[in-house]
């Protein structure tokens, strides 16, 4: 076992535990994709170069980006509603 | 505050209960990778782990491709109706439109050579599958609209593989094979089939989660959001 | 022959998918010919035969992944394609004014009925995995369907919890193998022992199953995703999809890991079928929605099935015979009534329009069979004779009786009078003459295939050495 | 201690600190977040405890490409019902 | 093979009857009621050929493994021949009654469905050959009955109703620890609670023989709930808001007699008189007994109501079969069962004229019972008859019961029965008399409450009054014609001398 692990175990729980630590959605599922990347540097590091393709295809890659489209729909959302109700304020009260 | 306190409990007690289980395990009676070198030659494929996810374990995937098939399906069934704003206003970056014109390309081609070295080194139609979609959001993400219209057609792409896969697995039966078995011979190839069909197919339904997942357009007129 | 009955629904599942609309609800009724037809041929070949098993594509296991068909087994396919086909039925005319959910409700129905034939078949833990994983997922997309608000908040709750669920499984799949290298489940048993490894992994896996199947106090996604489901989604859910993760955990508790359990653990997993009885019948009690009420009625008879692990734990053969016996004839009674009841009240809300209870008023006068079939079905939950219900219950008092746990005698006894309380409610209302609602017109094969099935749940009562004779028949799966 | 049993353990770490996410976070998002990490916890410990055992093992590998695929898939069609409910006025953290 | 047939054609005449008529549309009234009555006719006459058979010592049995070691068992013996006679005639007299009780009425289909699956379960009930077949019938008669209870739909009847169920299920669920005790604890092999084989209970150890003391009461508190053993006849006098036929039904035949009957099967069946004698578990039950009719009997007298008088009056007289049951020795026996017959016909004679007065003139007090002899003499007739036999006034039915319960108590040496008989003569005497002197003796007080059905060639309607008159005339035949073969009481002779000399 080299130092490296080491310091790549370390990450990985650091990196999990910071996107929970996060207050920022945004930056959560930033972290998310940095954690799924040192993932699949873990799984080349257990003899499994399949699974770090894997993990950095899909894991990362693709989770990621679903994650980040569904996150950036949802402020949208969120803003829209936020327009709707003080134009809907603004002519009730006028 | 409870609500963390427990949360906080579970963990700890997950915890030490699985450093102790790793800790503490017992050693293996059996030793699986020594089967499986064994009977590699028999699988017809040479890397060990497509051997195991298309031959051994074929079973396991075909359940999978299965999983897969039902989220999309799923997801479809929750698309909205209506017009759905197209193509995204994002499109008129031309950064992204010159990044997508250099990376598509190479991504599909990434996606072909992961897919083919399946059969000998890592990769694989997962793999490969997830970076046929890849190309596709980023396509997409530019404003090309690849995610066919014509739902039927679609549907087809998505179930493509898959009844490939169970086709290949049943017609062994008709030879008095068990089910998903491959003839000796035709093995290695009739799995490399599977396996291109399975990348197409992946890559579609992964690209088709993302494409018709409810978006943020507000609704129109004839939207049906009041069911 | 035993792979006929996963290719049937897969092959239909493909079919319904591309087929054009039109076509895919006439190929139902074949298709459910064909998969009941083949579980009967295949209970028969296990009756004349005795257990079989099967090695996919001719890879012996571990290497490859096996199913085993034993008595407990096929009874369990058995039930599942005449449940499934009475439902499909009832969907069939039911889904006629749901004119988008028909068309997707078809594919995950013949994807759920897949999973859950793979479940009931599989021999490999991992194996089993990936069968839950298709089988929650395609039950969410079921509850999803409507795409009310409702619905979809109920499926979040119900997908979250299946996942956690299956990945606490997977977490105890992940130990044994590292304990024991191989995940065949009849080699399994002949190795596991009662070291700690085991037993962190067989407590992972009964937490994410308890989640799966609902078991107090982790039931809470269950009331509102099958209360708030479509009737024929409700009925499949109750019946069978929460009966597949019990069925993994009795396996993983009896079977598996027979040596890493102790009796206290087995007294536990009772105290908790114990809490599921009362909180789901008061809440059963205390709901205005009827669907809600059939809802929670299923929270509480779970807690029957979790009888199983106290009574066939550390007692005599005998008596842990007689708990298994009582376990599955209530496993089969609870599916046909629960879903004769999710259906009848269906069509009840179908009818009138709403599922307020205090508003049902005055339907025995229009829709007598619907409310026959509830109260057939009724009384096999209750209990009460001549019913299935009412066997099993006879076989887990004597179960107690014999090793002496009168503890569990006391709450086997005592449920069923809880269980009257809140079935009782609907009957006293629908007695009443008032009518205060216009009553619509329903398809008069919506209220038969309830009865039939609540008939089949009464009928239990006078065939129960049936399946039970069937059960016998253990290979080395269950013992 | 060798490098499969270490990134074993540092799984069951990234375990329970999911666990805890998963029971303590209120945004859904979130909460998916903490299934996939959680996911990721088990894959290190499913591959981990074998190849610390006896070596390199090509069947865990597989079972976890097939386990990163099924968790893709239901983030995906998690995502999908998140966002339509959202869409229909829900509450993405009740 | 018929013989094995005999007893499930009997059982099906009036299941098929319920499930034909549950099917029929409400509007098919002529249909139904055809079926209804030759269904009837038919179980009459199946029910006499058996009881031929019987006094032949023919077997009629069928057997069928319900569950590994219990079999579901259907069997005529002498006892059980006495209550499906009696059910089988009342069936016929009441469905009668309640058609012309009912017409014009809603939901009759749910009514006569219900009705039939009523007396199918009694049927049930009288043919068991074992404990377990008991039970089950027990059950489906509760659920056969709530539906005619609540038919209603009143609110005031949905209470009785939940009342009604609280006490049966509660019932029910003793009961069902009882038995499922006595086939664990005792009875594994299934020959003790087997009603055909008695006297293997003597045999059993004499440590368990506590634990058989108490076993017969959880089975009598089970069974007493239905037999309305005070304190536990809550539900009887709140149930008395159902229709005239159910409450005839109900007191005269189904439930209330489901009780006592399955109390006679424990003590002569399971148990065996000699070894409950024995055993030390008769008196208990015989002081029990004496209880409740004394306390029925003075509830009676402070009821207005005449439904309401009726009830605790059934309270008060079932009791008498218990009494009896436990009175060691053949006379007291053939009181006791005697008196199941008995009580059956001559409590339904009175509560249709109970019928027959609320359905002609609004009569629900006793108050307003003044000079409605000379407008309903038949009627009045068949109530006076009724009541004398209740008071025990010979030759009439009644008479015959007290008689032999009396001489049977002295046989058993427990002469203070003979008290608990005077006593509750007394009573029955203090609450029936008062009503027949306000019938004869008192002029009408203006005009009747709610007149509906006016006078025509008769007083009332003639499907309401021919029953009444027919089971007036059975409860007068059964006192004269006492030492005729097929009475009532040679039958229970016959019953007494079989199981005293098996």
């Amino acid at each position: 076992m080299m130092i490296f692990d080491v310091i790549l175990g370390v990450g990985l729980v650091l990196a999990c535990a910071s996107v929970y630590l996060s207050n920022n959605l945004f930056r959560s599922v930033v972290l998310f994709i940095v954690f799924g990347l040192l993932l699949a540097l873990t799984w080349t590091r257990l003899q499994a170069p399949d699974l770090a393709l894997a993990e950095a295809a899909i894991g990362a890659g693709l989770t990621g980006v679903l994650l980040l489209d569904t996150l950036g729909t949802l402020r949208k959302i969120r803003h829209q509603r936020a327009a709707d109700d003080t134009k809907k304020h603004e002519e009730a009260s006028s | 505050m409870i609500r963390v306190l427990g949360a906080a409990l579970a963990a700890i007690i997950t915890l030490l209960g699985l450093t102790l289980a790793l800790w503490f395990a017992p050693a293996t009676q059996v030793n699986l990778p020594q089967q499986v070198e064994l009977n590699i030659d028999a699988s017809g494929i040479a890397h060990p782990i497509t051997a195991v996810l298309l031959n051994f374990r074929s079973y396991d995937t075909l359940l999978e491709v299965a999983v897969v098939l039902v989220a999309v399906v799923a997801g479809l069934a929750l698309r909205e109706r209506g017009p759905r704003v197209t193509p995204h206003e994002r499109s008129a970056d031309p950064m992204l439109q010159a990044l997508t014109r250099r990376l598509l390309p190479l991504l599909v081609l990434t996606g072909v050579y992961v897919l083919w070295a399946g059969s000998y080194a890592p990769g694989g139609a997962f793999q490969a599958g997830a970076l046929v979609a890849a190309a596709g959001v980023l396509a997409r993400l530019a404003g090309y609209d690849i995610a066919s219209r014509v739902d039927r057609l679609l549907r087809l792409g998505l179930a493509l593989g898959f009844i490939l896969f169970l086709t290949v697995a049943v017609s062994a039966m008709f030879g008095g094979r068990p089910f998903l078995n491959y003839p000796d011979e035709w093995a290695g190839s009739l799995i490399f089939l599977i396996e291109a069909v399975l990348t197409f197919s992946i890559g579609l339904t992964l690209l088709s989660l993302f494409v018709h997942a409810p978006g943020d357009a507000s609704p129109q007129g004839g939207g049906d959001y009041g069911r | 022959m035993i792979p006929i009955l996963l290719i049937i629904p897969l092959a239909f599942a493909i079919l319904s998918l591309l087929l054009p609309r039109k076509w895919t609800r006439t190929i139902v009724i074949p298709g459910l010919i064909l998969q009941l037809g083949a579980a009967l041929i295949l209970c028969l070949t296990i009756y004349t035969e005795g257990p079989q098993d099967y090695a996919l594509g001719d890879w012996q296991a571990p290497l490859g992944i096996s199913l085993l068909a034993d008595g407990f087994t096929v009874t369990l396919l058995a039930l599942t394609a005449l449940i499934a086909a009475l439902c499909a039925i009832y969907a069939l005319f039911f889904l006629e004014r749901y004119n988008r959910e028909q068309f997707y409700f078809w594919p995950l129905f013949w994807f759920l009925l897949a999973s859950l034939n793979g479940i009931w078949l599989a021999a490999d833990l991992f194996n089993l995995y990936v069968g839950l994983e298709l089988l929650g997922l395609s039950a969410v997309g079921m509850v999803a369907l409507t795409s009310e608000r409702p619905a979809l908040k109920a499926a979040l709750d119900y997908l979250y919890a299946a996942l956690f669920g299956s990945l606490a499984y997977l977490a105890g799949v992940a130990l044994i193998y590292g304990a024991y290298g191989t995940l065949a489940i009849p080699q399994l048993s002949e190795m596991v022992a009662g070291n700690i490894t085991t037993q962190v992994a067989v407590a992972l896996m009964s937490v994410g199953l308890l989640l799966k199947t609902a078991i107090f106090p982790l039931h809470f996604w269950l009331p509102p995703a099958h209360g708030g489901a479509l009737a024929p989604v409700s009925a499949l859910l109750s019946a069978l999809v929460v009966k597949a993760s019990f069925y993994i955990l009795a396996l993983i508790w009896l079977d598996v890991g027979a040596l890493a359990v102790t009796v206290s653990a087995a007294q536990l997993m009772g105290a908790l079928g114990a809490g599921a009885i009362l909180w789901g019948s008061w809440n059963a009690f205390k709901t205005p929605q009827v669907k809600m009420l059939v809802a929670y009625s299923t929270v509480a008879q779970l807690g029957y099935l979790m009888m199983l692990f106290p009574l066939a734990i550390g007692v005599s053969e005998a008596a842990a015979t007689m708990a298994w016996q009582g376990t599955i004839l209530h496993l089969l009674a609870h599916a046909f009534a629960k879903a004769a009841m999710f259906l009848s009240v269906g069509t009840l809300v179908l009818a009138i329009g709403h599922g307020r209870i205090a508003d049902l008023g005055g339907v025995s006068q229009h829709m007598p069979m619907a409310l026959f079939a509830f109260g057939l079905s009724a009384v096999s939950l209750m209990g009460l004779p001549p019913s299935g219900g009412f066997n099993a219950k006879w076989l887990l008092l004597q179960s107690a009786i014999q090793s002496g746990q009168w503890h569990w005698f006391v709450v086997i006894a005592g449920g069923g009078l809880l269980t009257a309380a809140y079935v009782f409610r609907i009957f006293r209302v629908s007695f009443t003459e008032t009518v205060r609602h216009e009553i619509q017109a329903t398809h008069p094969m919506l209220q038969l295939s309830a009865l039939l099935l609540a008939f089949i749940a009464i009928g239990l009562g006078f065939a129960s050495e049936w399946p039970l004779r069937l059960m016998d028949l253990t290979g080395g799966g269950t013992p | 201690m060798g490098v499969d049993l270490w990134y074993a353990l540092v799984g069951a770490v990234i375990i329970a600190l999911s666990v805890f996410a998963f029971i303590s976070a209120r945004h859904l998002m979130k909460k998916l977040l903490a299934f996939n990490m959680m996911g990721s916890g088990v894959f290190l410990i499913m591959v981990g405890l074998p190849q610390h055992q006896h070596g390199v093992d090509a069947v865990p590998q597989a079972l976890v490409l097939t386990g990163i695929v099924v968790a893709v898939s239901a983030t995906a069609l998690a995502l999908v019902i998140l966002r339509r409910y959202v869409r229909s006025g829900g509450d993405p953290a009740p | 093979m018929t013989n094995a047939l005999m007893p499930i054609y009997v059982l099906a005449t009036s299941l098929i009857a319920a499930l034909v008529i549950f099917t029929l549309p409400e509007r098919f009234h002529k249909v139904r009621t055809t079926f209804n009555l030759s269904a009837a006719v038919l179980k009459i006459v199946l029910v006499g050929v058996m009881a031929v058979g019987i006094a032949n010592q023919l077997d009629y049995e069928f057997r069928y493994e319900l569950l590994p070691g219990i079999d579901f068992i259907l069997r005529a013996d002498a006892l059980s021949m006495l209550f499906a006679a009696l059910s089988s005639v009342l069936w016929l007299c009441t469905t009668l009654y309640a058609i012309g009780y009912l017409e014009d009425a809603p939901n009759r289909s749910r009514f006569f469905g219900f009705f039939s699956l009523c007396v199918a379960s009694t049927m049930g009930i009288s043919l068991a050959g074992n404990l377990f077949t008991f039970l089950i019938f027990f059950e489906l008669l509760t659920l056969s009955t709530y539906p005619l209870v609540v038919h209603r739909g009143t609110e005031k009847s949905l209470t009785a109703g939940r009342t009604y169920l609280r006490y049966t299920l509660g019932g029910g669920a003793i009961l069902l620890i009882g038995v499922a005790l006595m086939y664990g604890l005792v009875d594994q092999t299934g020959t003790i609670t087997d009603f055909a084989q008695t006297g293997s209970m003597a045999e059993l150890p004499a440590e368990q023989h506590v634990l058989l003391f108490v076993l017969f009461f959880v089975l009598i508190i089970g069974l007493g709930v239905k037999a309305a053993l005070v304190p536990l006849h809550g539900w009887l006098p709140i149930a008395m808001v159902a229709p005239a036929p159910v409450s005839a039904l109900l007191h005269a035949v189904a439930v209330v007699k489901a009780g006592a009957f399955g109390i006679v099967r424990v003590i002569y069946d399971i148990y065996e008189i000699e070894f409950a004698w024995q055993l030390g578990v008769l008196l208990p039950l015989a002081i029990w007994a004496s209880i409740t009719i004394i306390w029925g009997s003075l509830m009676a007298l402070r009821q207005h109501e005449v439904k309401k008088r009726l009830a605790y009056s059934t309270v008060s007289q079932v009791s008498y079969i218990a009494l009896g049951a436990c009175l060691f020795g053949p006379i007291g026996t053939i009181g006791g069962i005697v008196h199941l017959l008995h009580q059956g016909i001559m409590k339904v004679t009175l509560f249709f004229c109970a019928g027959n007065y609320a359905e002609t003139l609004g009569i629900h007090k006793i108050s307003e019972l003044d000079g409605a002899g000379r407008r309903m003499p038949l009627t009045s007739i068949a109530f006076t008859l009724g009541a004398f036999g209740m008071i025990g006034v010979p030759p009439l039915a009644g008479f015959i019961s007290k008689w032999y319960l009396g001489i049977g108590a002295l046989d058993a040496g427990m002469g203070w029965v003979i008290g608990v008989l005077i006593a509750s003569s007394m009573l029955n005497a203090a609450y029936f008399l008062p009503i027949l002197y306000r019938l004869w003796f008192k002029p009408v007080q203006g005009p009747w409450p709610d007149e509906h059905i006016l006078a025509g060639r008769f007083e009332t309607i003639g499907l309401l009054l021919w029953p009444t008159v027919a089971t007036a005339v059975f409860s007068v035949a059964a006192g004269l014609f006492a030492a005729h073969m097929f009475s009532p009481l040679s039958w229970a002779s016959l019953i007494t001398y079989r199981e005293y000399l098996p």
